[in-house]
């Protein structure tokens, strides 16, 4: 791996750069929301922030996006398929956990059967991530799943905020190639020096995990999903800023002869989620899709797609849940349980 | 539905969606039919038993999905039919036009007017005095269907 | 399938049977000639009929892939997008999408003794792994088919039922629910109709698809008669969107029902959290 | 008070009066304060009392009333328009319901809070009353913060800091003085004033975030329809695409659906994750019922709500 360094200001030239050739995507402030977008300048950036109000994960996996318009001719129904995209992304200022939820909803999206826009998205994007700020919010929880914040891990380029320069730490080719759009504005570095420079590990409270699973699959039966779901509103907001959610809807709209089919996000939070047609809900009431949830980020998906856990500690779901639903809080309720009871 | 105009949005044909009681405005049409009186072919009638049948949302969905102007058309206060659905419509009227203007929609494609059977000339003055204030306002919005290309992104 | 696992296929429907008053099977045929000829599918397999404006929905295929060309997709109108497909008539297009999902065993069950246990809509998908095992017969052992409807106008397939009737090589038996004055066959709910029967678990598979309480009581009939677990296989009806198992509405535990199903053994569903709860 | 809270409830579930109340207690970390659900009678301890008390709680009362029994619950004064109100709409029977009353001196609107500290609010370990102003206390000091720094909106033009229909009180208000120094509908009037195209370029880039999350829906207590018109498949009302237009129809049914029975309770702007100013549309059809129809949502338990009514001398300028 290579060690650089650049200076704050030679980072927006760089930057710069990039989006003369690539579409520069970043986080924004804007309404005091942050929120990555597309950008024309490296000056629209807001590169000082927590994390992204929606995760990064809409920039592969859309809220609404177009599978492929239809048009009635004559006898005839012609299919238009979404083009690719027109130019390669890079994506500056993705954190840790982001980066660490495309790796889980690769999985998804990639394994199996694929999901052709999906792995253009990937494919198409350099990750610029940037390295956490010490002390991390105290919300936080990622290295409870073993994440390190300050890692390069599944990025191209690892930035990390020390002082008027960043430590650029180039991962792979893809970053090289990026580097090399402006060798010039960057300092290379010994290892020592960059050892130097390298904020020691992130001190976050970690929650020991390893019977988590375990447990958890023990109360399936349990009257503590009816109780959590008490303050559960049944609102979208946990699924919608979760990095690692992944459920859609797809509904066309437009009239029976001239239309667009289109994948937008759903959320198996939403009562008429799972209904059927005939009427038959298998997750009628909240405690049984608050219950799913649960067991989907800590249970079935790891056990589907053999994985740590679903959840990158990101706490995006804790800090806007308007009901106080802690996920934090729910995994330490699962831990205090005594022993597994068969459910 | 797809207004038709050219980029100077001359030869605008707005299409507006007429909701008429089948008691008096729809007698009413009827009545300026067999008249031969002209009127402009950019309306679509829908017959409802009761102004007062016509939902809010119809409203706003019409409008939201593209259609340049909604009409109303009811009894005359007194006359309802039954007695008093138009006094609904009317309290209705008057907050849902305020709004629909609060949230940028001229007042001019939201209107209700009181029509009886025996009006078939005010009907189809109605129609065309809408029709020219929504023809001079242009089209509700073209057509959007064009996504941001990314969340946020306006 | 196409490279974009959300991109149906053109089809043209070929011909509409009214099977019930409120069922009909549609035959459809691709209209991409080389997709016509390479289509395979496996019995039980599902496709995602598009309805343009509507949306899709999941609905078994009923054909057998012995019957090469063209497929069948037998549908109840009760949603909205099977309502709309019922608009159809001879010479509409149609987008299908599949196929989708697991499918009966074919081989593991080879020379073994099979029992299908049908009620109401729940026959079409047994229909294709029958019919599948009838062009194939001297691969299979005894073939038993038990099916009930509501009453004798809502029996699909009336045609192929008189056919398998008087078949030497197929044990047939029909009950309704209500009978009326055209039926002089037995009247009666399908699970005490089949433990009358009382069909030998020896050596023998059985299938089972209908209503999920139907489902419920064959099931506890099936045991009660000394079926094991892994020799009940059926369909899971759940909700289903995308049909590549990511939209995540019909996942049961790590499953999803169509990817990882529609077709399971009882021995496999009572392994997973809530699947019997459905 | 929060001790006679706790004694309150603690006889209610001992006498078997209630099957749970519906109180706040502490999140994960100080400043997060939220709705709870007290089963048992060694629970009560949890409950809390404070200006980050924020949630209208009488939503949850709606999802209890399949219980056999009642629920207690705890309202401020704006709440308890909500609870009035819903026995109006017969969605609650009062005698189901035991409602606890509790004075309020202002809320914090914690956005506001954080800004005016100018530090992350995960160091605000503790938010006091004290009369005019806040005590705040962060990273351990305790800090004065003016009231018109950082009261929730609503709260400048409070009509009710004492609940007027309870079983229960918890004494009364402190007075205090607040100068909203303008109109309860000024950020209403400013958007009224302007052109417009700039009124619908305005909505239109609010409308255009919106995710449909749902959760200005879900956390309302006006909206308790036991099948929400934008679930319903057919007719479908609402396409599933978050589209602008789509948003745009979501928002300004429900903006209709609630008229007359909005209360400002602020919650839909407050739960809302990409912060669409949502008061302002809801202020809009308030004002609008008020100087219309002279109605006002919630007050009075036997006034007639302003859209099943009508008065022969309504404005007509339809004729």
């Amino acid at each position: 791996m290579d060690r650089k360094k650049i200076s704050k200001t030679d980072l927006s030239r760089w930057l710069d750069r990039i989006a003369e050739t690539c579409d520069l995507i970043g986080p924004v402030k804007e309404e005091e929301v942050v929120q990555f977008r597309p950008v024309r300048s490296s000056a629209e950036l807001t590169l000082d922030y927590a994390n992204s109000l929606l995760p990064p994960k809409s920039l592969f996996f859309p809220p609404v996006e177009e599978l492929f318009s239809y048009q009635k001719r004559g006898e005839e129904i012609k299919l238009e398929q979404t083009k690719p995209l027109e130019k390669d992304r890079v994506v500056v200022g993705i954190r840790k956990c982001d980066v660490e939820s495309l790796s889980l909803l690769d999985r998804v999206f990639l394994e199996d059967l694929e999901d052709v826009s999906y792995k253009d998205r990937r494919d198409r994007t350099a990750l610029i991530a940037l390295a956490c700020p010490t002390p991390p919010r105290s919300s936080c929880f990622c290295t409870s799943f073993g994440i390190d914040p300050l890692s390069p891990e599944g990025s191209d380029i690892l930035l990390t905020d020390v002082g008027k320069d960043y430590l650029v730490d180039v991962a792979t080719e893809k970053g090289r190639e990026l580097v090399a759009l402006a060798d010039d504005l960057f300092t290379k570095l010994t290892d020592k020096k960059a050892k130097e420079l390298q904020p020691p590990p992130v001190d976050m409270p970690e929650l020991d995990l390893s019977e988590l699973r375990e447990k958890l699959e023990g109360l399936w039966e349990d009257d503590y999903w009816e109780k959590l779901s008490l303050p559960c509103l049944g609102c979208g907001i946990c699924t919608y800023v979760c990095p690692t959610c992944h459920c859609f809807d797809i509904a066309d709209v437009g009239s029976t002869s001239d239309g667009v089919r289109y994948r937008c996000w759903d959320s198996c939070m939403y009562k008429d989620f799972a209904l059927m047609t005939s009427g038959v809900n298998p997750r009628p009431t909240k405690r049984e899709r608050v219950r799913n949830r649960y067991f989907h980020k800590f249970s079935t998906f790891p056990s589907r797609y053999g994985t740590n856990y679903a959840c990158v500690g990101c706490a995006r779901c804790l800090v806007h849940c308007p009901g106080g639903v802690e996920i934090t809080t729910v995994m330490e309720d699962i831990l205090a349980k005594e022993g597994a009871s068969d459910g | 539905m797809v207004s038709g105009s050219d980029s100077l949005g001359n030869g605008f044909e707005p299409k507006i969606l007429v909701f008429a009681c089948n008691w008096c405005a729809y007698a009413g049409a009827d009545l300026a039919g067999v008249s031969r009186l002209q009127m402009p072919p950019n309306c679509r009638v829908i017959r409802v038993m009761c102004s007062a049948r016509v939902r809010p949302e119809f409203v706003v969905k019409a409008l939201s999905k593209g259609l340049d102007g909604v009409l109303v058309l009811g009894c005359h206060p007194g006359d309802c039919h039954y007695s008093e659905g138009n006094y609904f419509t009317r309290r209705r009227g008057l907050l849902l036009r305020k709004l629909l203007q609060y949230v940028g929609i001229e007042p001019e494609r939201f209107q209700v007017r009181w029509v009886s059977a025996s009006e078939g000339v005010k009907f189809a003055e109605t129609v065309e005095q809408v029709t020219e204030q929504i023809k001079a306002l242009g089209p509700k919005r073209p057509r959007s269907g064009v996504l941001p290309t990314e969340p946020g992104d306006s | 399938m196409t490279d974009n696992i959300y991109l149906p296929s053109m089809a043209t429907v070929k011909e509409v049977r009214p099977e019930t008053p409120d069922t009909s099977t549609f035959v459809v045929t691709f209209d991409d000639p080389t997709l016509r000829e390479s289509f395979t599918y496996r019995p039980g397999q599902f496709a995602e009929m598009s309805m343009f404006g509507v949306g899709e929905c999941p609905i078994g295929i009923a054909s057998s892939p012995t019957s090469k060309g063209f497929l069948e997709f037998c549908v109840r109108a009760v949603g909205t997008v099977t309502n709309a497909i019922h608009d159809l008539e001879v010479g509409d297009k149609v987008g299908v999408r599949g196929p989708l999902g697991n499918s009966w065993p074919t081989k593991e069950i080879e020379g073994r003794d099979l029992l299908f246990v049908g009620g109401g809509i729940g026959l079409p998908p047994l229909r294709s792994l029958i019919r599948y095992v009838l062009d194939n017969r001297d691969r299979y052992g005894a073939v038993e088919i038990v099916y009930g409807a509501r009453s004798p106008q809502d029996l699909v397939y009336k045609d192929e039922l008189k056919e398998w009737d008087e078949r030497p090589d197929v044990e047939f038996y029909v009950t309704v629910d209500v009978g009326d004055e055209t039926w002089d066959g037995p009247v009666g709910f399908v699970p005490p109709f089949l433990k009358e029967i009382n069909p030998s678990p020896e050596n023998k598979v059985a299938f089972t698809c209908g209503p999920p309480i139907m489902i419920k009581l064959v099931v506890n009939a099936l045991e009660e008669m000394g079926y094991a677990d892994a020799d009940i296989v059926t369909t899971l009806e759940m909700k289903m969107k995308c049909g590549v198992g990511k939209c995540g509405r019909c996942n049961i535990g790590d499953k999803y029902i169509c990817r990882d199903g529609p077709v399971f053994s009882f021995e496999q569903l009572r392994k997973i959290p809530g699947a019997l709860e459905v | 008070m929060q001790d006679e809270l706790r004694e309150i409830v603690r006889k209610l579930l001992a006498d078997g009066a209630i099957e749970y109340f519906i109180g706040y207690c502490q999140g994960s970390e100080p400043h997060r304060v939220f709705p709870c659900f007290v089963t048992e009678e060694s629970e009560v301890e949890k409950l809390v009392l404070g200006p980050l008390c924020l949630q209208n709680l009488s939503k949850y009362v709606l999802q209890a009333r399949d219980l056999g029994g009642k629920v207690g619950v705890l309202v401020k004064g704006c709440d308890t328009r909500a609870v009035v109100e819903l026995i109006k709409q017969h969605q609650l029977e009062r005698d189901k319901v035991v409602v606890v009353g509790v004075p309020c001196q202002g809320q914090v609107d914690p956005r506001k809070l954080e800004q005016a500290l100018g530090v992350p609010l995960e160091r605000v370990t503790g938010v006091e009353d004290a009369g005019d102003e806040f005590t705040v206390t962060v990273d351990g000091k305790a800090r004065k913060v003016g009231k018109e720094q950082v009261l929730r909106d609503k709260c400048f033009f409070c009509k009710h800091p004492m609940s007027f229909e309870y079983d229960y009180t918890l004494g009364d208000v402190v007075p205090f003085i607040i100068d909203a120094e303008k109109s309860e509908y000024a950020a209403v009037e400013a958007l009224e004033e302007l052109p417009v195209e700039e009124r619908r370029a305005f909505w239109r880039k609010q409308f255009e975030r919106c995710i449909r999350c749902n959760a200005c829906r879900e956390a309302c207590y006006g909206c308790y329809c036991t099948e929400c018109l934008f679930d319903r498949k057919v007719p479908r009302w609402l396409d599933r695409p978050p589209l602008p237009e789509e948003n745009e129809i979501y928002h300004l049914i429900r903006a209709v659906h609630l008229a007359g029975r909005c209360i400002d309770c602020g919650e839909c702007e407050r739960v809302c994750p990409v912060r669409i100013p949502l008061s302002r549309l809801y202020k809009k059809v308030q004002k609008d019922i008020a100087e219309l129809f002279g109605y006002e949502a919630g007050m009075e338990l036997d006034t007639v709500p302003p859209l099943v009514n009508f008065d022969l001398d309504d404005q007509d300028p339809f004729m």
